[in-house]
């Protein structure tokens, strides 16, 4: 078939421009120690930091540490998705309770779980339950209110026709509702996990768990600058591999989706 | 091929099953190099403490982990269990773990540029300084030692900057002066910073910078650990004051710094003798420049073994 | 030929006015008061003292906030807090929009955007320090460069997933670039970018509170750390109560925005709620 | 055995909204008979669509009473199927036409095979028997009206209501489609309730048509077609009776779009 | 002064989808003169939506080409207005019936009033003056779809393109709409392209019937409908000519879609 040469042509643009964007971005970091704005010594080079990141990718350790901070990342995201689905959908579809929880949730909203360390710390120690606990809170909210939004967006025609058939509850949930704020929630979902992602760190380096951030703090206090960006660039990889992950599932899920047919058409 | 850096940390010596075990935190820097250099050497062992050194982040996160009982020790500045003891909190401080020196060059100092114009303490004045956190020994001491030159400590702007990032900060010109220990201490001298002062020497001579902490709570229920970890840690320290190049070597591997920045690295007095006059004094000038509202209760905060 | 549709306009009265003003004074103050009473039993059942009781931390946020602290600390992050909203929101539609629209650009964009969105700005702050110096736009840069995500992201989703025959019918009247921007993509994008909105507004406070515990000396994020590591428990709760408050009362701006935003939007799924 | 199915009592409708209210229904009286096919004509905006919502509990009426069985109606009833004028919306395009066919069914203790037929026998009867694995979404606007058809047939229900279901088809699937009507109400007992814009179509369909005057809507004629019970495409169109019917009820929508028509005090 | 303006050769579409790819149209020719009215009438599904889209540029023919005025259509040509046979889903839900309305006048050079007298002319005409307030999702489906083709007729282009538009509205005012086109094309020389369903409708209306064959579509039929200019909705319909007329497109339909119709070898 001449669609899947089509296809593949259109896969190698995709990875060219991407790429593309990520060297232009590498070239401008390259640039910056480079011209001086900062000096190297607390900005180091491109090339130097990515010859470092070849060195840490043969290091079984930071294999290690990188298993650490995803642990926590997966773990923490999959409890905060599970809760703000069910709490999400089921405030969401009842009227009562989206009214009766508003003033908490937008109380709550803005609390930064950087400040709940000390708390989390106190109840679970400086062990992983801490750190997932600072994940939870964060990334939960962002798929909350997302989630919500989609809830919301169910259109009335295709409602009414679930009524009128007398679906079931879990049925319209199912077939109905779920569908309907995929699309809200993969957003969510993307949203949420690079808000885990950056938890997950933040609570390595402030708690001192182990884990990526663990190993940042250590290159920072030891003035190890390069050893600092390469775990940057790595976090920033993980959020990269992350999101090609989501995006396959959207491509797959979404299939019916309108952001995702207008793309096969044109 | 591949390496694998994190090898021995991953086999810890596990020793005898009589061994009790312990989660002690301190933060990854270069003072803690005398508790890795001691375990590594088997003192603790000796006293049948297996040790894990747990790297919380400051004493805002180590005293709440005390107190959940996750960790029984900590190794942290005396303000923190100088806060923790004016909340109440039943923190305890068992014993001395690093002191600054008394005379010649001391663990930290203000430094700044070269071409500032800031060569003593009173030149300060009106300037940005930075400091690693607000309102602890730090600035109190460097206000005291502005006062002490004759300068005006109000009019100082303190700035909270990590003591990586200072240097870097210092030479973008977004501080005057910045309050940095070693391995920066030595380094932004050696690249032409003037040493302004050590604040610490000029104003309470040997005064504390890590202290041993332990909670009431675990003093009342476990006085034998408490006891164990006390002498343990007097021998290790008596110890890593002298084998300071075992102390650094610790450091090396540890921190994961190059050994010529270890070796220009001022160690501390690594001593368990509190010296309970010094801490008076922080506590005074901490009432004084309004850091804290009233002095600690000293008698019951320290319980030197 | 003519249709005739009778408008008949029944005035709202006085007495029912008040009552749902009541009822949605009930519905917005009845569960937090209900978990205010929980907290309160709770903490004097088992006093704890990382969880003091509402009497304390009412007196604490008295005591720290009311006077010139608020001058001083508040203020002054809040007006960081409204400049990195608006810029956020801003960025986030503007950049939103045309990446939604210009697919290569939107090819080019998202792995750098993607490795961005991952980074932890704690470590970013030194390097945007080094950059523009402890100043409150770097701050405000701070507060922008992690709360533009989500408005960044439902934009550009909301963009692409515009109604095909909507946009057939913006194509076959050949509408302007600008008009179709106007009346159709943006609209059509509207409950998204809301849903975006709103998790930026607080996700700005966040940050906000984040750009003061870096390299800072005052304002409301540095003094709920400073609290913290001085074990002022109270205080510290207070803090968090007042960033509540504060989220609330964004939300409270929020829905009006909203309200009118979305009016149509509203009025589709309301009427046939009826 | 002439049982009252439904009875519609003092019906009406008020639509509510921020720019004002719309009287859509003003006081409509009539009521259906177990096992009839009543057709119901009326001028564009005349509340057709609203007075079929209100019978099928999906709009609450702001006064007066739906009386389904001899039980007021307050939610959707089982055992009744809708096919909405908005054809495309109550779709989901999510599902495959098969997928949207089968989701009433459900519910449905039946099994897998028994669906299978229900499903193979309703996509077969609207001519759709080849596009079961398509999306909604990548067929014709005839065809989606067919699938919404297919999926109120499968559903076998006691109580058809439909909101002009032919209106998208063409003149020959119009036929076909009509005489499955009538077969499913001969056959099955099926009562229904059809709403339409073709004088002829509810003629040809229906025991009795129900003219709607324009809104505020009241009941303008209760018309019995008295043609015989077995009717076919050629023979029934040609009858003298019929084209009496058809004339009789076209001049009854010329006056009712005039509004020449007289409310009948009640 | 008969001009060609379209000019369809050997058209023919493939949609490409995952699920497999549908020929909705196979071989399509015929041209059109400027000033022409033709219907096309064609079984559901044949492609008639599609072809139209091709035409209006909305949609890239699979092979052959379509031009209009001597070009090659490769996007949508200014002056050309469509109305939709999704009419519900083509007007815009944040926009009042006027804003709808008003919309593609926007960027003509007008000034306030002239504007406001084509809107008035244009709801007027469709019976919706009363209407202009509301938004779209607070009319019946007949209402919209008056609301669509006041929105084309306000326009003013010079190629109107109806798909199947009066599909949702009764039997009265369909012939009152039947009566706006003929006087749009009499009266200002447009020309229009009409699909409908309706086969009395197509010649009652056009001087052109195209019969499109069943999918994959070809031109089965191209009749020229040589009933006198002048027509009204009494006198033309009761014409001899006219039932011949009627009966021969509907046997053509009837032929098209039990797929007798031979193709012609072009
Ligand atoms: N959601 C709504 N909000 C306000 N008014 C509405 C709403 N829905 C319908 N109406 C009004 O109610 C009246 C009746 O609408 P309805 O849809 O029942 O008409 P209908 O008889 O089905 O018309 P059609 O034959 O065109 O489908 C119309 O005047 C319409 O404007
Ligand atoms: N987006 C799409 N993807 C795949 N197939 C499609 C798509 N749109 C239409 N088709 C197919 O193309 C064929 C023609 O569709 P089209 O909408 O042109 O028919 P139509 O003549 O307008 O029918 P109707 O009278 O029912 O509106 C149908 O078989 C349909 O299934
Ligand atoms: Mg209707
Ligand atoms: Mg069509």
């Amino acid at each position: 078939m001449a669609r899947s040469s089509a296809q593949t042509a259109h896969a190698v643009r995709k990875f060219a421009l991407g790429a593309a964007g990520i060297a232009g971005f590498l070239l401008t970091w390259q640039l910056i120690p480079t011209l001086g704005i900062i000096s190297p010594e607390f900005l180091p080079y491109a090339t130097e930091t990515l010859a470092r990141f070849a060195l840490e990718l043969r290091d079984l350790e930071f294999w290690r540490n990188v298993g650490y901070t995803m642990t926590a990342w997966f773990l923490g995201l999959l409890v905060a998705t599970v809760a703000a689905m069910v709490l999400g959908a089921g405030i969401g579809m009842v009227p009562f309770l989206r009214r009766a929880t508003h003033t908490t949730v937008e109380f709550l909203r803005p609390i930064p779980s950087v400040a709940l360390i000390p708390l989390a710390v106190l109840i679970y120690g400086i062990q992983l339950q801490a750190a997932l606990v600072i994940v939870i809170f964060a990334s939960f909210w962002q798929v909350f209110v997302q989630v919500l939004y989609g809830v919301a967006d169910v259109d009335t025609v295709a409602r009414d026709t679930a009524r009128s058939f007398a679906l079931t509850r879990a049925e319209r949930v199912r077939f109905l509702v779920f569908p309907t704020m995929l699309p809200y929630l993969i957003t969510g979902l993307r949203l949420a996990a690079s808000v885990a992602l950056i938890l997950s760190v933040t609570a390595e380096m402030v708690i001192g768990n182990p884990g990526l951030g663990k190993v940042l703090v250590k290159y920072q206090n030891a003035g190890d600058w390069v050893g600092v960006y390469t775990i940057v660039i790595v976090t920033g990889l993980l959020g990269l591999v992350v999101n090609l992950i989501f995006r396959a599932v959207e491509r797959k899920s979404l299939a019916w989706h309108q952001s995702i047919r207008a793309e096969e058409v044109l | 091929g591949c390496t694998d850096t994190g090898a021995d940390t991953a086999t810890e010596p596990s020793g005898s099953g009589e061994l009790t075990k312990i989660r002690v935190a301190s933060l990854p820097i270069a003072e803690t190099g005398a508790l890795w250099a001691a375990i590594d050497e088997g003192i603790f062992e000796d006293h049948g403490l297996d040790v894990e050194v747990v790297p919380a982040q400051g004493g805002a996160q180590a005293i709440p982990a005390l107190l959940s009982g996750d960790i029984q020790f900590a190794v942290g500045q005396p303000f923190g269990p100088f806060r923790a003891d004016l909340q109440d909190l039943g923190v305890v401080v068992v014993s001395n773990y690093a002191s600054s020196l008394p005379e010649g060059k001391d663990v930290n100092a203000v430094v700044a540029l070269a071409d500032s114009g800031i060569t003593r303490p009173s030149d300060l004045e009106g300037k940005t300084v930075s400091v690693n956190s607000l309102g602890a020994a730090g600035d109190l001491t460097i206000m005291k030692a502005v006062q002490d030159d004759g300068g005006d400590p109000a009019t100082i702007e303190f700035v909270e900057v990590g003591f990586p990032e200072a240097q870097a900060q210092l030479d973008a010109g977004n501080i005057d002066a910045a309050w940095v220990p070693d391995p920066f201490m030595s380094k932004i001298v050696a690249e032409g910073g003037t040493l302004v002062v050590h604040p610490y020497q000029v104003t309470i001579p040997g005064l504390p910078l890590l202290v041993n902490i332990a909670t009431q709570k675990l003093m009342d229920s476990d006085p034998e650990l408490v006891e164990a970890y006390s002498t343990a840690m007097a021998e290790a320290l008596d110890w890593a004051d002298a084998n300071q190049e075992a102390v650094r070597a610790a450091i090396v591997t540890n921190m994961e710094i190059p050994e010529a920045a270890a070796a220009g690295i001022t160690l501390p007095k690594f001593t368990a003798e509190l010296d309970v006059d010094a801490l008076e004094q922080l506590a005074a000038l901490g009432v004084e420049f309004g850091v804290i509202e009233s002095k600690p209760d000293l008698d019951r905060l320290i319980k030197q073994q | 030929m003519t249709l005739y549709t009778s408008t008949v306009v029944v005035p709202r009265t006085r007495s029912r006015a008040w009552k749902r003003v009541g009822e949605s004074m009930l519905f917005a103050l009845g569960l937090p008061f209900l978990l205010l009473v929980i907290w309160g039993i709770s903490s004097s059942i088992a006093p704890a003292q990382f969880f003091p009781s509402p009497l304390r931390i009412a007196q604490a946020f008295v005591n720290t906030w009311v006077g010139p602290a608020f001058v001083t600390d508040v203020l002054p992050s809040l007006a960081r807090l409204g400049l990195g909203i608006v810029l956020s929101v801003l960025v986030g539609i503007v950049a939103g929009t045309v990446i939604g629209l210009v697919r290569w650009l939107r090819e080019l964009l998202e792995p750098l955007l993607e490795f961005f969105r991952a980074i932890p700005p704690p470590v970013l702050i030194p390097v945007f320090t080094l950059l523009m110096g402890l100043t409150d736009s770097m701050k405000i840069f701070v507060i922008v460069f992690g709360a533009v995500w989500p408005v960044l992201l439902n934009t550009i989703e909301g963009v692409r997933s515009t109604d095909s025959v909507m946009k057939e019918t913006a194509q076959s009247f050949s509408l302007t670039r600008a008009e179709r921007l106007r009346f159709l993509v943006l609209p059509a994008a509207s409950p998204r970018i809301m849903a975006g909105v709103r998790q930026t507004f607080s996700v700005a406070l966040i940050l906000m509170v984040i750009s003061e515990m870096f390299v800072s000396s005052s304002g409301l994020g540095y003094k709920i750390t400073y609290f913290q590591r001085n074990y002022l428990i109270a205080e510290m709760w207070s803090g968090i109560v007042l960033l509540g408050l504060i989220g609330v009362f964004l939300a409270l701006i929020f829905s009006v925005i909203e309200k009118r935003v979305l009016r149509w939007y509203h009025g589709i799924k309301e009427v046939e709620r009826a | 055995m002439p049982e009252t199915l439904l009875k519609v009592e003092h019906l009406n409708k008020v639509y509510e909204s921020s720019t004002g209210n719309v009287e859509a229904i003003g006081d409509i009286s009539f009521t259906m008979q177990r096992g009839e096919l009543v057709c119901i004509v009326g001028p564009s905006g005349c509340g057709k669509t609203t007075l079929l919502k209100c019978i099928a509990g999906l709009l609450r009426p702001s006064a007066g009473t739906v009386e389904l069985d001899g039980k007021i109606v307050s939610g959707p009833p089982a055992n009744m199927a809708l096919v909405f004028q908005e054809y495309g919306r109550s779709l989901y395009p999510w599902l495959t036409v098969r997928g949207n066919v089968e989701l009433p069914l459900r519910h449905k203790k039946l099994s897998r095979a028994e669906k299978d037929a229900l499903i193979d026998d309703a996509l077969l009867a609207v001519g759709l028997d080849h596009a079961g694995g398509s999306f909604p979404w990548q067929l014709s606007g005839g065809m989606q009206q067919r699938v919404a058809i297919a999926r109120a047939v499968a559903y076998q229900p006691e109580v058809l209501i439909m909101d002009e279901p032919f209106a998208a088809v063409d003149a020959q699937t119009r036929a076909d489609l009509e005489d499955l009507v009538r077969s499913l109400h001969r056959e099955r007992g099926m009562s229904i309730l059809f709403v339409t814009h073709d004088i002829d179509e509810s003629v040809y369909l229906g025991e009795r048509v129900v003219v709607l005057s324009k809104s505020p809507t009241w009941v303008q004629e209760d018309l019995a077609i008295d043609l015989p019970a077995e009717r076919d495409q050629i023979t029934t169109r040609a009858m003298p009776r019929f084209t009496e019917l058809r004339t009789y009820v076209y001049e009854q929508i010329q006056r009712a779009k005039r509004g020449q028509a007289v409310r009948p005090t009640s």
